[in-house]
């Protein structure tokens, strides 16, 4: 089963992946470089009003820059996902080699609640952690590194077991070499691709659950900039400005294609 | 059967695992639990000193930590999960009556994208690089990163607001499963064909393929004889797995349409802190999935006779 | 992959067109509250608006008593014992008489529960012969007005479980309960045995639709035919539809600002006066609520003659609302928000998006706050969180939606926020004059110069800052006719509706 | 009268060309037979004659097949024949079975969707096939029940049941003990007796001679002799043919042990060992003595390469001692695998892996490159990944790294069975010439009991444990499969 028979992604892909997730990073970095203002600043006369060059993108019925709004908004899901999957990969990676190497109780342990945790709805679990944490971010983070460490956990046990079963690994042990050099030559080198697509992956997960909650109003709060509420707070104005509502909608669409694209068009 | 004893396993430890969740979260309400649940009980307008205590005398929100903590998880375990916070009917009922609803849907919603993805999916998988394959790879991908909130909003907007074909929102009439099941299904369907497309490359790729046209078999009779059995068996794991995906979009779009399941009603509890109904559809959602995977495993095991590893 | 799919689209959607709906006998309500259960105590507003439970007394939508299941009323003397002759030949929906004892009954649990009637000093409720007479501790003018609540409706005996919670909807109203689905959807027919005139309509369902938007969408969509309550942007696209009728009244509701008035920044009356003066009212009722006006004092025309036209009006100038704040001593700092002894002018506003205009309000507040040098946190949480936060002393300021007619007499309300304060009300706040005003008022003593007197001084002290005045929306569709608010928020009145040949 | 010719066929990846015009004939109770090593062609030629090669390769020339001409390039003309004209079998029968169908529909629905036979005709057919093949019993199990005896005997009931005179067998015997070579050789002769045609694809030479008939030796897309089999294995006339017939274990003479033994290096004692629960070995005891081989043989999964994690400490034993010689390192005792690719680091250049190795070991820069020259191989090697470098080369690159650690044991697990017979008498004489000059203590498992024979100075036969059939199967299953379902299961 070789790469001619399954393509891990589209050939343009890795092109697409740089230009999208390029432009959407440049775009969230640069644009108050560019357009220097407030995603707060109202300004209650301009409500609706259409692009302008101190708002290129228009402003929201309370009369805010939507290109300020959004560049906000693309800061922050994408910073609270990268935490959550930064912090759900660390852990997923020290807990996935750990069960593979003890082996025993252990692993069966943290089997088990891998396990458990992965019958359980993502979008729940978050949403019981906000309920528990004090503030939404703090909760998001939380509570998606809570949903996330698992599929870094599957991934790196499920390869580390392959991988420290292997002929390489016991050559190694033969030859005298202890577990960090054959966790740095043979089980990382094995892992890393699986965490990038897997970080990739979660981070898409991240945002869309952040961006779904906001939309049906359970996560993060106005007046705060982020994608879902901004779709649920434009909705009401789709016929007097639907670009107003767009621009979260194709910003959002973007974010996340990238993002599946780099986790390598198809996964499981 | 080791099957069904780990899955048993599994279902043990997601009722610990939401038991001890839903407690830590009635135990650290921002606020007073009292008065949220009187302001769900009793709305906004209503909600005042009076309604508090009486919600406070009611429930005995107060107690020490680790009995509190015994007496919840035994409730749990004798199936006794208590009365709604804020409607005061038992959780049983309430999850039964939101149970169908949402069953209906999320079985509408799954018949919907096996319509659309697998036959997709396999016919790409037939011939994999053709253009049909890279054609159906990137509106796949592309269906993917739409999440299923975004299809509801889109689906909405195209055609309700704009096309006025369906209903927006509401539940009773098999036109009102349309834009929810679809919205649903888009994105299960996407992740479907891919998996369908995945595997028969992969089965179209293995010898007893080849091995049986060379028997002299078309190819007709080779897809459906040896193809569809061997992309089947995946296909159902995988729909297993996608479970957990289908009820989050059951949570998010219940929500946006006004579908009155359980997923409407979970969103509502949290809001509400309602901490025995999220318990009870929490639990019902994650026994759900263990359920519907035990009952996959045992048809994967019929139709594979490799045995599960 | 175009083609089949398109093909599978175009069939599932000719097929939901194919299905029957149920035009023409049943109209579909779509409000935003859910029903909880069949409970009086949570979920009684529904059922009096739908037409299912009624009260002793009625209100017509200027505030006016009626006759319901009472016909009349009288009080004696010393205002202690009132006396409601009872409506004969009544039958509740299980076919059982209403009788003196089954109302005495069902107000007995009534007041039992949370709500109006429990604050009343209720001394006994005794069944007469076709009459019902209550002993009161102390004189309660507003008592008729009380019992129009909806709280207060008469249910029948076996409606109630043996702990006094309702366990059946089981009422005298016009329409009769088939079914009930908490939390989103009940369904009734017409009462033939309705001592009253017959519906027109002779089958209603109710769906709790809890999102602005999606409301909308029915209501454009004719997925409902009656859509109460509409955000702001939705009246303005529905009032160019053709296919809805866009009707809106002013209601005795007022949104606005609770002020914790004990918090050292804001004890004193001017610093509250500045921060009134930096609302721009006009403003945020276009932009945000899309009315023609805010408000310009606390009681809106809608309440009749709590509305005092000679007042001052509330007026926005922000160099007025600086100078008053300089006046006590707060000086900008470097970033513009002003600070006194170290401390900066930062306040916490809390409110809740149960309705969703409060959120927008509060961000627009935060700005305009801001630009006088208040910096607002906003903390936009469970509607608990004020009352809860008034109690602990927490609260900072509170933005909300308080609802006047509770009772169709606001007097009830002004009593419990104002004399002298309250979960909704006043907070750190007291007032023996309005005090005293307020309870002469209840107990039936005094009129107009009373209640002008109250609006005075609540414009002077200000101990919550209003901000605007509420229109009740309401979107039917063409073809129905009939329809009317009722500001009182008692009754859809689907009685009167009647669909257009 | 001929029943298949092709006609100067080519095979062309792109512009490359992979088989040169080739032209053969296949008579009627005269067998053919193509031998080559990896790489020769001869299953390209094969797939180019049936029809199946792989679409991204080009095949030109014309085959005759029962009257009718085929272009060699037109792939879809063949189906027609497929079942009916040629009965291809496959190289890997287990794969080549439905994993989720029972063996007898697998014949039966040959001879109804092929043969035309109503559905239960064709059920007695299958079940008469099958029965003559002394498989009645296992009609109703699942390819994953059968062992590679009856898997191939299933295949060929299948591949026939249509009823097609032709046989065209690419490698029949991959993947099969000894002993069942010589049954299916038996197999594929039965077809002749009616009158069919019979070719076979093979590098086995051991097969070539039982099959008989003609042989076509082909290297590098050519045909370098034909001429009737026997003629040829006894005579060779080109000086490949005469290497590749050196090659065979068969002809290479006995090792001369040397004539000390040196001391013990390893010694175990009433050995026991068990795995998953499976008694593999039972009260074994054996020695290994520096410069000595031992040769261990026994059927596929008794336990050869369990014993070997004994013997190297990865694995303890049940009951029993295993000693080893005082003084020794722990990394004194090493081993060689199978498969060399799965011993290396996947994506590590090779070069880096034995200067991580060598530095460990304290060994002087000149090392590597000493033995590099020892074991002939290129110093250029070093800079590629494990995965672009032959088997045999990488075999010896394992040696060289197992060199690098100072072994005073090497226990060698099937090192050449992946490897062509040119080959792997390659790498066994440089095991035999390292037990000889630097005093190694060997252990060398192999499934050719001949090969044993040859270089062993003491052979160990591993018998079968009673009940060990499935597990056995099982072993076999997990080795020969690459895969087993979609890697998506995985």
């Amino acid at each position: 089963m070789t790469a001619a028979v399954l393509p891990r992604a589209l050939p343009t892909g890795r092109i697409l992946v740089a230009a999208i997730l390029g432009l959407v990073a440049a775009f969230a970095l640069l644009g108050p470089v560019l357009v220097p203002g407030d995603p707060f600043a109202q300004s209650l006369m301009k409500s609706l009003a259409g692009p302008e060059p101190a708002a290129p993108f228009g402003y929201d019925h309370l009369g805010r820059s939507l290109w300020h709004r959004l560049v906000h908004a693309l800061r922050l899901s994408p910073l609270i996902a990268l935490a959550a999957v930064a912090t759900a990969a660390a852990a997923g990676l020290v807990l996935g080699v750990v069960a593979a190497l003890r082996g025993g109780w252990v692993e069966r342990l943290l089997v088990i609640l891998a396990d458990a945790l992965l019958a359980l709805p993502g979008l729940l679990m978050v949403l019981i952690v906000l309920a528990i944490m004090p503030g939404t971010a703090t909760g998001f983070w939380a509570g998606l590194s809570l949903v996330l460490w698992v599929e870094f956990f599957r991934l790196t046990r499920a390869t580390a077991r392959a991988t420290l079963a292997s002929p390489a690994v016991q050559a190694a042990r033969l030859l005298g070499f202890g577990w960090p050099y054959v966790l740095r030559t043979h089980l990382w080198p094995e892992i890393a691709p699986l965490m990038l697509t897997a970080a990739a992956f979660g981070t898409a997960t991240a945002i869309m659950g952040i961006a779904a909650l906001g939309f049906v109003s359970v996560g993060m709060r106005a007046p705060t900039p982020e994608l879902g509420l901004m779709m649920v707070e434009l909705l009401p104005y789709w016929r007097e400005a639907p670009m107003a509502l767009l621009t979260p909608v194709l910003a959002t669409f973007a974010l996340l294609l990238g993002l599946t694209l780099l986790a390598g068009g198809h996964r499981t | 059967m080791t099957i069904l004893v780990s899955r048993l396993v599994q279902a043990v430890v997601v009722a610990l695992l939401v038991g001890a969740a839903t407690f830590a979260m009635m135990r650290s309400l921002p606020g007073d639990a009292a008065w949220r649940i009187a302001a769900g009980r009793y709305g906004y307008d209503n909600v005042n000193v009076a309604a508090a205590e009486a919600v406070r005398a009611e429930l005995g929100l107060d107690g020490p930590w680790l009995g509190a903590f015994l007496q919840w998880m035994g409730d749990l375990f004798r199936l006794d999960f208590g009365v709604s916070l804020v409607s005061g009917q038992p959780v049983i009922a309430e999850i039964g009556h939101q149970l169908g609803a949402s069953l209906w849907l999320a079985l509408a919603a799954v018949g919907l994208s096996l319509v659309i993805g697998p036959p997709l999916g396999i016919l790409a998988g037939l011939r994999p690089g053709s253009l049909f394959d890279r054609v159906l790879l990137v509106v796949s991908t592309a269906l993917k990163a739409v999440p299923q909130f975004l299809m509801a909003l889109i689906l909405i907007l195209v055609l309700s607001v704009q096309l006025g074909w369906l209903p927006a929102a509401g539940y009773g009439q098999p036109r009102h499963f349309i834009l929810p099941a679809f919205a649903l299904a888009l994105g299960l369907a996407a992740v479907n064909a891919r998996i369908a497309r995945d595997a028969m490359a992969s089965v179209g790729a293995m010898p007893f393929y080849a091995f049986a046209q060379w028997k002299g078999l078309s190819r007709a009779q080779v897809l459906w004889r040896h193809g569809l059995r061997n992309v089947s068996v995946p296909l159902l794991t995988y729909l297993g797995l996608q479970f957990v995906l289908l009820v989050e979009g059951v949570v998010v779009i219940e929500s946006i349409v006004g579908w009155p399941g359980i997923g409407h009603a979970l969103v509502h509890a949290v809001f509400a802190r309602d901490v025995p109904m999220v318990q009870g559809t929490a639990l019902m959602l994650g026994l759900g999935f263990v359920l519907v995977n035990a009952l996959i495993d045992l048809l994967a095991a019929r139709i594979d006779p490799r045995g599960a590893r | 992959m175009q083609n089949p799919f398109r093909s599978l689209l175009a069939g599932l959607v000719a097929l939901g067109l194919a299905l029957p709906g149920h035009a023409g006998t049943t109209l579909d309500v779509a409000a935003p509250f859910e029903i909880q259960s069949p409970e009086p105590s949570t979920t009684g507003h529904i059922f009096t608006r739908m037409g299912i439970a009624e009260t002793l007394v009625d209100a017509d939508p200027q505030g006016r008593l009626l006759p319901g299941l009472a016909t009349g009323w009288s009080v004696s003397e010393d205002g202690l014992t009132w006396r409601f002759t009872l409506r004969e030949n009544v039958l509740f929906h299980d076919g059982t008489p209403m009788t003196p004892a089954t109302v005495a009954g069902a107000l007995e649990i009534a007041r039992g529960k949370p709500g109006p009637l429990a604050s009343l000093p209720i001394a006994a409720l005794t069944p007469e012969p076709g009459a019902l007479v209550i002993a009161l501790g102390e004189p309660v003018a507003a008592l008729p007005a009380f019992l129009a609540e909806a709280r207060a409706q008469i249910l029948a005996p076996s409606a109630y479980g043996p702990d006094g919670q309702a366990v059946a909807v089981i009422g005298t109203g016009p329409y009769r309960v088939t079914s009930l689905t908490p939390p989103l959807s009940l369904r009734a027919t017409a009462f033939p045995e309705y001592w009253g005139a017959q519906p027109n309509v002779p089958a209603v369902t109710y769906t709790a639709v809890g999102r602005a938007e999606t409301r909308a969408l029915m209501a454009e969509s004719g997925d409902a035919d009656f859509v109460f309550t509409l955000d702001p942007a939705t009246v303005t696209r529905l009032s160019r539809s053709d296919a809805v009728e866009i009707l809106s009244v002013a209601i005795p509701r007022s949104l606005l600002l609770k002020v914790n008035a004990a918090h050292p920044f804001l004890n004193s009356p001017e610093a509250r006066r500045a921060l009134s003066l930096a609302i721009d009212r006009a403003g945020l009722a276009q932009a945000v609520l899309r009315y023609p006006q805010g408000a310009d004092q606390l009681f809106p025309p809608a309440m009749g003659d709590w509305h005092n036209p000679a007042l001052d009006p509330l007026a926005h100038d922000p160099d007025a609302a600086r100078a008053l704040l300089a006046g006590l001593g707060w000086v900008p700092g470097p970033d513009g928000i002003l600070s006194r002894d170290g401390q900066r002018l930062a306040l916490t506003l809390t409110t809740y998006p149960d309705r969703p205009e409060l959120p927008l309000v509060a961000a627009v507040l935060e700005q305009q706050f801001r630009a006088i040098g208040v910096e607002l946190t906003i903390n936009s949480t469970n509607s608990s969180e004020i009352p809860a936060g008034h109690q602990a002393g927490t609260l900072e300021l509170g933005l909300l939606a308080r609802n006047f007619a509770l009772i169709p007499d606001p007097i009830g309300t002004i009593l419990s926020d104002y004399a002298p304060g309250g979960d909704w009300g006043a907070m750190g706040w007291q007032n023996a004059e309005i005090a005293a005003l307020a309870q002469a008022l209840a107990r039936g003593e005094g009129g107009d110069a009373e209640r002008a007197r109250i609006a005075a001084i609540l414009q002077e002290q200000l101990p919550v800052i209003p901000i605007a005045w509420y229109q009740q929306t309401l979107a039917v569709r063409t073809g129905i006719e009939g329809a009317v608010i009722d500001p009182w928020e008692r009754s859809f009145g689907l009685p009167g509706l009647r669909f257009a040949e | 009268m001929t029943l298949l010719s092709a006609t100067d066929i080519t095979v062309l990846d792109g512009a490359v060309r992979l088989v040169a015009p080739v032209s053969l004939t296949l008579n009627p109770g005269e067998p053919l037979v193509i031998l080559g090593e990896t790489g020769s062609g001869k299953s390209l030629l094969a797939q180019a004659i049936m029809g199946t090669l792989p679409a991204s390769l080009r095949a030109t020339g014309v085959v005759c097949i029962g009257g009718r001409s085929l272009p060699a390039g037109d792939r879809a003309a063949f189906r027609g024949l497929w079942g009916r004209q040629i009965a291809v079998l496959p190289q890997e029968p287990w794969l080549s079975l439905d994993p989720l169908m029972r063996a007898a529909p697998q014949v039966a629905e040959a001879h109804r969707l092929v043969r035309g036979l109503p559905g239960g005709a064709a059920r007695d057919r299958a079940a008469r096939d099958l029965q003559a093949l002394g498989l009645g019993a296992a009609s109703a199990l699942y390819p994953h029940q059968l062992s590679g005896g009856m898997a191939q005997r299933v295949a060929i009931a299948a591949a026939r049941a249509g009823g097609a005179p032709i046989v065209i067998a690419d490698e029949p015997t991959k993947g099969l003990d000894a002993a069942r070579r010589d049954d299916v050789a038996e197999l594929l002769l039965g077809a002749l007796a009616r009158g069919g045609g019979l070719l076979v694809i093979t590098h086995d030479l051991a097969l070539a001679r039982r099959i008989g008939g003609r042989l076509m030796v082909l290297r590098d897309g050519a045909v370098l002799e034909t001429g009737a089999t026997s003629a040829v294995l006894s005579a060779p006339q080109a000086a490949y043919t005469r290497e590749l017939i050196a090659a065979d274990p068969e002809s290479w003479s006995r090792r001369v042990a040397p004539s000390e033994a040196g001391q013990t290096v390893l010694e175990a004692r009433d050995l026991t060992l068990s795995r998953g629960g499976q008694r593999l070995v039972d009260g074994l005891t054996l020695e290994l003595r520096a410069g000595r081989i031992l040769g261990i043989t026994g059927p596929s999964g008794c336990g050869k390469s369990s014993l070997g994690d004994a013997l190297l400490g990865m694995l303890t034993p049940e009951r029993g001692q295993i000693t080893r010689a005082r003084g020794l390192a722990p990394t004194a005792f090493q081993k060689l695998w199978q498969d060399p690719v799965a011993a290396f680091p996947r994506t590590r250049p090779l070069g880096q892996t034995l200067r991580d190795v060598a530095r460990l070991h304290a060994a002087p820069p000149d090392r590597i490159g000493g033995l590099l020259d020892r074991l002939r191989l290129a110093p250029g090697l070093l800079a590629r990944r494990p995965g672009s470098v032959s088997g045999g080369e990488l075999q010896r690159l394992a040696l060289l790294r197992a060199m690098l650690a100072k072994p005073r044991f090497i226990f060698a697990d099937e090192p050449t069975s992946r490897l062509d017979p040119i080959t792997q008498r390659d790498i066994i004489g440089l095991l035999a010439d390292l037990a000889r000059s630097d005093g190694l203590a060997i252990a060398l498992v192999s499934h050719d009991p001949v090969l044993i024979e040859r270089v062993a100075d003491v052979t160990t036969c591993l018998p079968m444990q009673e009940g060990r059939k499935s597990a056995r199967d099982a072993a076999i299953r997990r080795k020969d499969r690459g895969m087993e379902r979609p890697a998506i299961l995985r």
